[in-house]
């Protein structure tokens, strides 16, 4: 419906009956749906958490051991990057600039992209040096140096280790993945002069997502590689 | 047929027992107040044309006493079970005298392990049967719980003993028999299409048929 | 009567211009994608009941071969002698189609999307789009389910609650891919849910129309919004605890497998942190909707509404710290099964004030027995007795001995079918006018009602005896035990019993299909309700109001003193009624 | 909520003080000597920390009136039941 005139702030609510929690439908939807996904990755967090808890005192594998830090170290940067180049696209259309708005979206995106490449990247050189969803795959070069380093490499819990790690990060993963292409799409509308100083709430709300993957990436970045 | 619970046959089948009597009174009694308050309202207050319904939206003062009221009982309720249940299921509840016996469940049979003469498990004088479990009356016994494969449920209705079996745990559950006779032990946890022959039989022995038992046993060489 | 003047529908200006696709398949209406979850889970409902049957043959006549079952493939039943092993696929799947796919979408999916809008005087849910695909996402969800019924190894088989290791591992329990489209079936439907309450939660925050303010929402509408929010938050939880069991299955993780240091408790807690908000799940819209229609059918204000309003939040609050509940034999430690027991016992209370309330609301009434009133009459009478039996569980040491028994079998049946399904019956009859604008046969709705609570209470009250007895549950054969030999004639009796249930239903179908196009002509508003829901032609337009109508008071007043009617409402002004705020302005 | 539209927070300091929280959390785990539950202490911290400066002000949780902030903080406790509750099997 496109009742919505200039005069009318299309960044609040039409004045509900009763003042509700003043905000558009969009972004409420859009919380409400992010409680939902905290749930979601406490399911796997949680269990992670419990998991490793109750391994012990059966060493973990120690950080850095089999995961690399310097390639997820980056992508961990490069992640906090998305989120400010989103934040920052944001305040442009907020300020009314849309030429900024879409630079600072397209780097969102490629930030984004790049950090799904590089997940895969990760994932392929782990299984290829034999660390899958099942364990240390037998025969690999991980398998063997399991057995002759049990403690750093963790080889009584790498069962868990593996299914934990995959799960998170894959989990993780789908979600930026969901989340470049949800912004595409943004930008696609973005090109097509959807956003405006008045009414640029697809670009709030998809933020609010991408900001919700970044915080779950710090959690899960501190707690599966560095703990 | 019986109508009611099965023989008490340990000694905190009457305590179980009385609890559940004492709930059925409380419930029994909620039972009545609301089913009978509903049919009498259904009677007395039965539509008729003309009239209309008492204009009120509520009591402060009724409603406090029927939240109260229940309130009161659950808590109350809640405690006095909470006391049977530390003497029953506490972890430190298990009597330092009880003689243990080992079960092992696995699809879908029970590995019962005696200590033998030594009265100690993981000892090499245990021997274990297999689906019969002897216990003597009077006497503290605790079970120790592993299993196999999958979940089951170590369910013996006489004793009021329940305690499922997991992989990878160690439970121990206690009990003191206390009428002599033979009885059924049952699987309660679906353990696969096998569960429902997930069957042993339980022996209560008098002390004198259990060392009878025990001695048949250590000679006769019996193992699995 | 002036009160027409206020309620006559507004003439609806638009005219429809969608395709039958997008009215009646892909459609965005939440008024049709509620009814499409209606007949979808009907279906449902119909095939759990024909599972039950199935069950009850084997347990009243055990190795007798079923009448009719010589359909059944070699592999299940040969002959009709149904198998241990479909048995255990019979009870699984009859309690995953019951809860998952009949009740919960009946009371959500059908009556969260149809009533939320219409009695909150908004155009369509906030998001209508995400409301046809939680649809779709739930139909294919069920639609896997069912297909899973005939892959070669069969269903799931592990329960409804599909314990691990059994759930997980193929080798042990003898099920093969029907294991793996649990899994996927579920993790579609808990999406479908979260889809659903996210548009049910933003709709009932943003979208009240003027007027409508939080304490004046009817209690079908606040109970269906905690139901959301459980649904939100419970959900998750078990799409991620499924995708960790199909994980389990088809990557060889190892959550639950204790060999390589699993958890095979993490299984049911997951399980229960999420299934007991579910069970509150499928009793508070009942709830809710009980409440409307007692008023109604009282002629009278609901009881205490604000404390209906903290009850229904209390339970949905205390509902997430109970669900240890579940696991006082599981091995868990004893000091949580203490706690745990304290909060369930605490969960009495609020219940308690509903059940009082409504019959509060009852005395000094003016009760017109209405196939809804009674219905909702009958929920009352039947959940008190599955929720009294729930004490006995909560009780530790009580549930030692029953615990896995028919006694649960007893509480399941009393709290989903006594409750949740006699609050459907009277559900769907009282929206069946304003859904379809026909009413369902009067006569036909008590017949049914009668023999339902006779047979109903015939079936499942002598489960408790069972239980007592120390019956197991899911055992395929009682008659392998010697203490369960003597029972047998009353699993005949209660199999008898279930038969003639399962044909009372079928009255219900028969009214429920032929009044579609038989059925009496609905009036505007039949029943004399207040809700706005009725201030609409039946069934309503695509959009309900072109301009949205205004609230002046609550949803309960009836036999108010101002005007002649025994009823007033919400949407009728009287002249001491004051205009609130001013009109929203279009544009969501 | 009109004048936190035009004075928006320095983003690109946040932006900063998460880099440096970052290094501090890697080198935390890697160079410093300090024991592993000092360090598992300090390492949670430090990522409560940084995720909370995400949700306040990338997702200007800061600048939301209460009643939108509930609805980010109702889910909170409950995860924290879950995994204590799941949790003290193995403490007991
Ligand atoms: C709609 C569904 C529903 C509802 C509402 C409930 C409500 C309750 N349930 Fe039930 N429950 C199930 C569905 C439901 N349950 C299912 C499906 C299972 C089995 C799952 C499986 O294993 O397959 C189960 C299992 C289950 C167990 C586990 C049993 C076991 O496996 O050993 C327990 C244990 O505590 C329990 C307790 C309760 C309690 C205390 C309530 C309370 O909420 C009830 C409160 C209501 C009242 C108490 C009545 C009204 C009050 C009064 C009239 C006031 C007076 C009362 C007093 C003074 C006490 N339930
Ligand atoms: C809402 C839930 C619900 C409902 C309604 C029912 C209904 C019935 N249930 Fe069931 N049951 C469960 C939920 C339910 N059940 C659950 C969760 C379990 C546990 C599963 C497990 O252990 O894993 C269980 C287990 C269970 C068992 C235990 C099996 C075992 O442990 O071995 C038994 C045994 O008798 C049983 C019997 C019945 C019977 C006879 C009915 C009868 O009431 C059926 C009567 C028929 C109908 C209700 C169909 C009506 C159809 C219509 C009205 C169609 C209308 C259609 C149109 C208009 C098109 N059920
Ligand atoms: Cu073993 Cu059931
Ligand atoms: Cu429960």
């Amino acid at each position: 419906m496109a009742h919505a005139t200039a005069t009318v702030d299309v960044m609040r609510p039409p004045a509900p009956a009763e003042r509700g929690v003043d905000v558009y439908n969009l972004k409420l939807g859009m919380w409400v749906f992010l409680a939902s996904e905290v749930m979601f990755f406490t399911a796997l967090i949680g269990s992670y958490i419990v998991l490793r808890f109750g391994a012990s005192p059966n060493p973990w594998a120690q950080p850095g051991k089999v995961l690399s830090i310097q390639i997820t170290a980056f992508n961990t940067f490069l992640l906090i990057c998305s989120s400010v180049s989103m934040v920052k696209a944001y305040a442009s259309i907020a300020d009314g600039n849309v030429k900024l708005m879409k630079v600072w979206l397209l780097v969102t995106i490629l930030c984004g992209a790049t950090f799904v490449g590089i997940q895969v990247y990760e994932y392929t050189h782990l299984i290829h040096h034999g660390f899958q969803p099942s364990g240390y795959r037998e025969g690999s070069e991980l398998a063997e140096l399991a057995a002759a380093n049990p403690v750093p490499y963790g080889a009584a819990t790498a069962g868990l280790y593996g299914s934990t790690f995959f799960t998170m990060t894959g989990f993780h993963g789908f979600h930026v993945t969901c989340g470049v292409i949800s912004m595409t799409y943004v930008f696609i509308r973005a090109l097509r002069g959807k956003y405006s100083q008045q009414d640029h709430r697809g670009i709030e709300v998809i933020g609010l997502y991408w900001h919700f993957v970044d915080l779950v990436w710090i959690i899960l970045f501190t707690i599966v590689y560095l703990i | 047929m019986s109508w009611w619970l099965p023989l008490q046959g340990s000694t905190f089948a009457p305590q179980i027992d009385g609890l559940f009597i004492a709930i059925l009174i409380i419930t029994g009694l909620a039972f009545v107040i609301v089913e009978a308050g509903l049919i009498w309202f259904v009677i007395k207050y039965r539509g008729r044309p003309g009239r209309k319904g008492h204009y009120t939206h509520g009591s402060a003062k009724a409603e406090v006493i029927w939240t109260a009221i229940p309130a009161v009982t659950v808590v109350a309720l809640g405690l006095v079970s909470n006391h049977y249940w530390k003497e029953i299921k506490g972890r430190d509840s298990i009597p330092a005298d009880a003689y243990p016996i080992g079960i092992h469940a696995k699809q879908f049979e029970w590995q019962v392990t005696y200590p033998g003469p030594d009265g100690q498990l993981g000892t090499a004088d245990d021997f274990t049967v297999r689906n019969q479990l002897h216990v003597p009356v009077g006497r503290n016994i605790v079970v120790v719980l592993t299993s196999e494969d999958v979940v089951h449920s170590f369910w013996v209705p006489v004793l009021r003993v329940k305690q499922d079996a997991v992989p990878g745990m160690t439970i121990r559950a206690w009990f003191q028999a206390t009428v002599p006779g033979e009885y059924e032990l049952g699987c309660a946890e679906l353990c696969g299409m096998g569960h429902y022959r997930m069957r042993a039989r339980v022996f209560i022995h008098t002390p004198a048929e259990f060392t009878a038992w025990m001695q048949q046993q250590i000679q006769g060489g019996a193992t699995s | 009567m002036s009160g027409i003047a206020a309620a006559a529908p507004a003439v609806h200006a638009h005219h429809d211009d969608r395709s039958f696709i997008r009215k009646y398949i892909f459609s965005t209406d939440h008024k049709i994608i509620g009814i499409q979850f209606l007949f979808v889970s009907l279906f449902f409902l119909f095939l759990g009941g024909l599972l039950a049957m199935q069950i009850r043959w084997q347990l009243g006549y055990p190795g007798r071969p079923m009448p009719g079952g010589g359909i059944l493939p070699e592999t299940m039943a040969p002959g009709g002698v149904i198998l241990p092993e479909y048995y255990i696929q019979l009870v699984t799947m009859h309690g995953t189609f019951m809860v998952f796919f009949a009740i919960m979408p009946l009371l959500v999916g059908v009556f969260a999307n149809y009533l939320i809008p219409l009695k909150i005087g908004a155009h369509d849910m906030a998001f209508p789009r995400i409301n046809m695909w939680s649809f779709w996402s739930a139909f294919t969800g069920g639609l896997v389910m069912f297909a899973s019924l005939f892959v070669p190894e069969g269903a799931a088989r592990a329960g409804w609650t599909m314990y691990a290791p059994l759930s997980a591992r193929h080798d042990l329990s003898g099920a093969g891919l029907g294991q793996e489209l649990w899994s996927i079936s579920i993790v579609l439907l808990g999406l479908s849910s979260i889809l659903g309450s996210l548009n049910y939660i933003t709709t009932i925050i943003n979208n009240r129309t003027p007027g409508m303010t939080w304490f004046r929402l009817p209690l079908s509408v606040w109970a269906l919004f905690i139901t959301a929010i459980l649904g939100l938050l419970a959900l998750p939880v078990l799409s991620g605890a499924a995708i960790m069991l199909l994980f389990e299955q088809i990557l060889g993780t190892h959550f639950f497998d204790p060999a390589a240091g699993g958890q095979v408790l993490l299984w049911q807690h997951l399980f229960w942190f999420f299934g007991h908000p579910e069970v509150y799940i499928l009793i508070l819209p009942a709830m809710g909707m009980v409440s409307d229609i007692v008023a109604n059918g009282s002629r009278k204000p609901i009881f205490g509404y604000h404390s209906m309003v903290f009850a229904l939040v209390g339970i949905g609050f205390l509902g997430w710290v109970v669900w240890g509940h579940h696991m006082f034999m599981s091995g868990m430690n004893p000091t949580l099964g203490s706690t745990f027991m304290v909060t369930t016992m605490i969960i009495s209370v609020p219940s308690a004030i509903k059940v009082f309330n409504w019959m509060g609301t009852m005395w000094r009434g003016n009760l017109r027995f209405h196939v809804p009133m009674l219905n909702a009459i009958g929920f009352v009478a039947m959940f008190v007795i599955g929720g009294l039996s729930g004490v006995f569980m909560a009780a530790t040491p009580v549930d030692m001995p029953i615990h896995d028994t028919y006694f649960i079998v007893a509480h399941i049946h009393y709290v989903l079918f006594g409750g949740s399904l006699f609050a459907l019956f009277g559900a769907i009859t009282f929206w069946y006018p304003n859904m379809f604008g026909k009413m369902m046969n009067e006569r036909w709705g008590k017949i049914h009602f009668w023999l339902t609570m006779l047979f109903f209470n015939l079936t499942f009250f002598p489960m408790h005896i069972l239980g007592m007895g120390g019956h197991m549950r899911r055992i395929y054969d009682p008659t392998q035990y010697n203490f369960l030999k003597p029972y047998q004639p009353m699993n005949t009796f209660i199999t008898i019993a279930a038969f003639a249930l399962f044909a009372s239903q079928l009255i219900f179908a028969l009214n429920f299909i032929l009044s579609l196009r038989w059925g009496k002509k609905a009036p505007l508003n039949p029943w004399e309700d207040n809700g706005l829901e009725w201030t609409l032609p039946t069934p309503p337009p695509h959009g309900n109001w072109d301009r949205p109508p205004t609230v002046y008071r609550g949803p309960y007043e009836y036999s108010a003193p101002q005007v002649a009617e025994d009823y007033l409402p919400q949407a009728k002004k009287l002249p001491t009624d004051r205009e609130p705020a001013a009109a929203p302005v279009a544009g969501h | 909520m009109a004048e936190t539209r035009h004075a928006h927070p320095p983003y690109l300091l946040i932006w900063l003080y998460l880099f440096v929280l970052t290094v501090a959390e890697i080198a935390l785990a890697f160079e410093l000597p300090f024991s592993r539950n000092v360090k598992l202490i300090l390492l949670l911290l430090l990522a409560l920390w940084k995720a909370f400066l995400v949700a306040m002000f990338f997702m200007h949780l800061k600048f939301e009136k209460w009643n939108l902030r509930l609805i980010a903080i109702v889910p909170l406790p409950l995860a924290l039941i879950l995994v204590l509750a799941v949790i003290t099997e193995h403490v007991w």
